[in-house]
């Protein structure tokens, strides 16, 4: 029984950890806001040099191959400070659909681009309201062309390619590349719920793009998506601890009464169930992480477990943390609302905890189907 | 049981709307969807609005008709609410002037001062704001530390407020401020009204999740208020703010944002699985939930609304409106943006259905169940008020307020 | 506005409460329970000799004319008590099943026995697992008679008539009188989870069963279950403050740590929210009473709006007051059981949450479809 | 990460899976909806298998081998359990025996008191139960009054414990007594083995609202304790107790009763509005949340095995464990009941499901959110262990016992 991450993976998470910490400080992340800017570039790259980018890229294309436990870690510290650089939109969705769907030659081409930070990858899936299924995407491809409004695409700005989820000339749907500093590219930059986690409309007119070549059809997608889950449900356990440390630290040094607010059981009792919340979560990320390193069978139900978990974990932690911090709490001088805002988009971004919820229960469906001989 | 009007009560309504459709228009049926950032025009508007109120005789139904109220009942003032809320008026910002401050005067001060003040309240030309919490003394407003200090005729302030609406258009402030730290905590605490422009007053606004400034931080350096401006005797401010309080919380209502009707409409606007979302079971659960408590705090109303009608004094509904309402806002606000899916965290008004109302609610949402009461003080409230369970222990007991522990390093 | 109870029903409800706390004190239904009786018969003759069974019964009829809100005090205080009495099923049920869809004939020959408390009514509608619907609807009336095995029934025992749910001859689903001291009768005694309140399965071979006039389409079963719910909200929530007030009184008395357990947040919050729960209820439930008293429009959806928030609240409630009693909650010799049991046999009595919430949502969009003029 | 065994943990899997396969039979898979009241054979065949594992070298793995234990670790005490839940066993009722009453008299009894009664323990030839909780000592089992009194070379016990399982076949007991009600209360106890068949004991069942009885109540009326069946020093019970508690906290585990598989079925079975239950979208959500607990706890476990297994003390996984356990046993036991209709009132084997386990699980489930820690105290653990929150206000602190409010009109 060996049911935590390897000696490896602690080690990088400690120093992440430190590293995150001393960079991305208390109101770091609010200035950063304040500044305009897409995302923090000087940490772009100095994430980049650690080989964070390449953690899930083998050498063989410019990657560190650090593995998926250690891009667990690294996701969940990411979430921790909530870092404004697109981590997830590049490492889990962009990287990961070349390394999964890629042909050798768009391998070559993309994957130590996106390793050494140069290029950042970005996911394009939506097209306005609804969660992941092939019949909510509209983006059509046509001679090998697109033309198409894909909204809201998180942290597009900035970026240099999008994975792009459309249908299909010859039918169905597929994953495909689609350069963005091509032809008839335009972003339109949308107000987000995030402030930190810029949302785009991505605009593109005939712009040529590339089908991956393995990733053709839905299935592609769904699998995509449940890897991607795992290493989202880290960092939103990242953010959730964080919220909850925030809390903690809170209830003990505010008084009220003539007493930590953290000696009231309205208080005290809250701060554990949101541990409880977070523990649940993040056992079931564990597995997740198991799950991803060695593509078990076991992954689907393990991703979409993880998912919801973390998703549901990290909404309570953080609108939970605001409250212990009463009127501080909701005021834009105060970390809280990055949280909660982070949380929120984060539930969403590959799909809401009902689309997860019930992809759960599908796969229940199918397992439990199978152990009856169906 | 019936929901009519009595025949005077029915009276006082015909007027009332008489006056409103005689200077207002009836809203359309449409729900709007309003941005509650005020600017000076909403101000100057909300001033001629409640200066034409004044003179038909509805700025302050339940005050004496001597200072230019109706000498009317909380029954009337709550007839006028209702049927004002069905007509586009201004933004209403003079609670705290008519419901609070005033009436605060009225018991606590001399007959002058009324008659100073009371006529510019009610025409809406002076406002009135609440200068009572502090950053650290929230939840345990006792805890206050803004000090007042003697100084021949006069007091000398200096400290913090924070959380005060309208302070940035207000003309005058009901402070609580400590006068002697030396006694239990609230026994040192004196009450004063104050000019906003004095000097050494200083504004600044807060800025929200949102990004709106709903609310402001008060400081003062070495401001001079004359003894005359006090309010009840030197430590007495304590009871003072808690007559003044116990009204606000009567005024503090429903936490206002989308509601049932509105995550209904937008249930059957968007699309979950092929369908409205509107005819998954699931979904319908859910919403049967918030109906039930949408409709269980209406109608919770008009028992109050019963017992004002018959004379009695209102009890703790507020406090279960304010918690039920404000965690069902944010519940709602939080499903309506899982209804959209992916695009649910894009709060473009381009893109996000009603305006972004739902995303603006889950934005604000979290300030509703901090202001005005916290959920846990509200708990705290049904509590021991309602169900007379006995008191937490308290550690500030018997000890005077410079012992009381703060948690700062000494 | 007059959003309260009539001087008389008040009256009438004080005088309730007044005789029930006196006559069924606390262990009085445990007491009960171990006789084995199916209820307690010198109870019912007293609220008979009060007229409580007439309350919702015209003079003519032998009743005492009282009306439908002091009908809904009564229920209240009954519930409060879980006093040991089949008053529901023969009041609410039976009774009301007569007055709705009764002949003429048919009125004058049970009200004035089920009034006098002289013969008791029940109310057979399950064919077993499942909510009221016609689909769930099996026994079937042939010649004229029943052949079925109705369950559970509650209070079946002891009771002297039937109002029986079977599809017609004629097709369809309607409301049957069945006698049950008549041919091919037999009560077979079912475990309960509620033991106070005893569920039958009643077995009638070729069982003599009368159509009532009225009664015979679903819609007349759906009415009649409406017009009950309410009168059930009351009864819950009867038992739902009684509750309350046991766990009140129980925080206010029992010492830990050297002080009343009602002083500790955890225990306080809990209570206020089963009293935030109960009156919400309770608002819901007047709009009921309203509703009942003039026969509203509205019924339908303040029906189902009572009866959701009613069965929740006592749920809650009960189960609640048994986690402040701690280990004497959860023993036979507290009465705390009582009303966890029975809050679950009232909350599935005429069809579970799910069944009223969904129930609610239709008469939603009914109204809704109505107001948008379609 | 993996879930693979060590080497030497493989080994000894492989010897208990020996032993079980050679001495009794593999579970079906069909889920045993067991009755859990204990009759007087029920009591032999527990025995006898404890005899068994005795012989065999499974009845007491952490136990030094000098008494018969196998000296091994708990990884190896857990991955026997996990082997055991597999194979048809006879109900264990040894946990106080092995698990907390020997252990105890390892650490403070004489070497010649553990050679007296580690062996009979052992081999389930003598069993243990423990008198701690009073019915005004529960959660505050410091408060506890049972008394102590010394005569001489005696001890005379008078009071009553309560929550006490198996005590109507224990041969022994496990006792704390306040011995001094003069000092501060964690002070005045003292703590003691006791023969249960002492003159002055008196057995009662306490009825629970299923109608089972797992608990007695234990009444004392002068009933004389050799001082050398003390255990620990006179005054340092509390002490002795908590050692022995914490032990317990690491075993109480998971509220057993229908989890997520057995709702799942149910689903499957019972028909909702004409199709199985299993396919409406909101049974199914809502059964999502359960799996998601269900296997957070079992990976939770799995966490623990680790740390386990690289010999690190286990933390509060255990207080999570049934705290969100017992809790969702009370719901899935309300759901499935709810998923019946209105057939769910009869709890008649003949009728409900699954011989009626949801029903009997509504019953004991209440039980099960006291028991061993009530919800309250597994949170105040949670909060201020695990998050080193502090603690709440004593209002007994400093107090000698006698002084303590109890709430007791004097």
């Amino acid at each position: 029984m060996n049911f935590d991450f390897s000696e490896d993976a602690k080690a990088v998470r400690e120093h992440a950890s430190r590293f995150l910490r001393e960079r991305v400080p208390s109101g770091a992340v609010r200035k950063h806001i304040e500044s305009g800017a897409a995302y923090d570039k000087a940490l772009w790259s100095e994430i980049a040099e650690m080989g964070w980018l390449g953690a899930t890229i083998p050498e063989a294309f410019g990657g560190s191959a650090m593995g998926y436990e250690t891009a667990c870690v690294l996701a969940e510290e990411i979430g921790a400070v909530v870092a404004p650089v697109p981590f997830g939109p590049s490492l889990y969705l962009a990287s990961e659909a070349l390394l999964a769907f890629g042909s050798d030659a768009q391998k070559r081409t993309w994957l130590p681009l996106l390793a050494s930070g140069e290029k950042i990858g970005c996911f394009a899936i939506a097209d306005g309201e609804g969660d992941p299924a092939p019949e909510n995407v509209r983006a059509h491809v046509v001679g090998g062309k697109l033309t198409c409004e894909k909204f809201p695409v998180p942290n597009a700005e900035g970026t240099d390619v999008a994975i792009v989820v459309a249908r299909r000339e010859a039918g169905g749907v597929g994953l495909f590349i689609a350069p963005l500093d091509g032809h008839g590219v335009e972003r339109v930059t949308l107000r987000g719920l995030d402030v930190a986690n810029p949302q785009v409309a991505l605009r593109l007119v005939d712009t040529p793009v590339e089908p991956l070549a393995g990733g053709q059809d839905w299935a592609a997608v769904t699998k995509l998506l449940d890897r991607a889950a795992i290493l989202f449900a880290f960092e939103q356990i990242g953010g959730a601890r964080a919220a909850l440390d925030m809390a903690v630290t809170y209830a003990k040094s505010r008084y009220a009464f003539g007493r930590p607010i953290g000696s009231f059981q309205a208080v005290k009792h809250k701060l554990a169930d949101m541990y409880v919340a977070i523990e649940i979560a993040r056992s079931n990320a564990y597995f997740g992480a198991w799950a991803l390193e060695r593509d078990a069978a076991e992954l689907p139900l393990a991703a979409a477990t993880a998912r919801t978990a973390a998703s549901e974990a990290y909404q309570f932690a953080a609108k939970e943390n605001i409250q212990v911090h009463g009127g501080m709490g909701f005021t834009w001088e105060s970390d809280c609302h990055l949280y909660y805002t982070r949380a929120k988009a984060l539930a969403l971004a590959i799909g809401s905890v009902r689309h997860w919820k019930r992809a759960l229960m599908t796969r229940l469906d199918q397992r439990n189907e199978a152990a009856d001989g169906f | 049981m019936d929901f009519e009007d009595t025949p005077e009560e029915a009276t006082f309504r015909a007027e009332v709307r008489a006056f409103l459709d005689a200077n207002t228009t009836r809203k359309s049926t449409e729900r709007a969807y309003r941005k509650r950032a005020l600017d000076e025009a909403d101000v100057a508007r909300a001033k001629q609005w409640q200066a034409q109120k004044a003179d038909a005789g509805f700025a302050a139904i339940t005050w004496p008709t001597e200072y230019g109220g109706r000498g009317g009942s909380m029954i009337q003032h709550l007839i006028y609410a209702q049927e004002e809320e069905n007509y586009v008026v201004p933004q209403h910002i003079f609670n705290q002037s008519i419901g609070l401050a005033l009436p605060t005067i009225m018991t606590h001060g001399r007959k002058d001062r009324v008659e100073r003040f009371a006529r510019p309240a009610l025409r809406g030309e002076e406002i009135w704001c609440q200068l009572f919490s502090e950053p650290a003394a929230g939840s345990d407003l006792g805890g206050l530390r803004t000090r007042a200090v003697r100084d021949g005729d006069e007091w000398v302030i200096n400290g913090q407020k924070i959380w005060t609406s309208n302070a940035y258009f207000a003309d005058f402030g009901m402070l609580v401020a400590r006068s002697d730290a030396n006694v239990v905590k609230h026994a040192g605490l004196t009450f004063f009204y104050i000019d906003m422009k004095s000097p050494g007053i200083e504004i600044r606004r807060i800025r929200q999740i949102s990004g709106a400034s709903n609310f402001c931080e008060v400081f003062f350096t070495d401001v001079r208020i004359p003894d005359s401006q006090r309010l009840g005797a030197v430590g007495e401010g304590w009871k003072v703010a808690m007559t003044m309080l116990l009204n606000e919380r009567l005024v503090v209502g429903q936490a206002e944002g989308p509601d049932f009707e509105d995550i209904y409409a937008l249930a059957k606007l968007v699309l979950l699985e092929g369908a409205p979302a509107i005819e998954d079971v699931a979904v319908r659960e859910r919403l049967a939930d918030w109906y039930i408590q949408q409709q269980g705090l209406r109608l919770t109303k008009f028992r109050t609304m019963t017992a004002l009608s018959r004379g009695k004094t209102p009890g703790p509904e507020a406090s279960i409106t304010k918690l039920v309402s404000a965690t069902k806002l944010q519940d709602i606000a939080s499903f309506g943006i899982d209804l959209l899916g992916m695009a649910g965290a894009a709060m473009d008004p381009r893109i996000a259905p009603m305006n972004a109302w739902f995303q603006e609610a889950l934005l604000y949402a979290p300030g509703k169940r901090i202001a005005g009461g916290t959920d846990e003080v509200l708990r705290n409230i049904i509590a021991e008020r309602v169900l007379k369970l006995p008191g937490d222990m308290r550690a500030d007991k018997d000890l005077p307020f410079r012992d009381i522990p703060t948690g700062a390093k000494s």
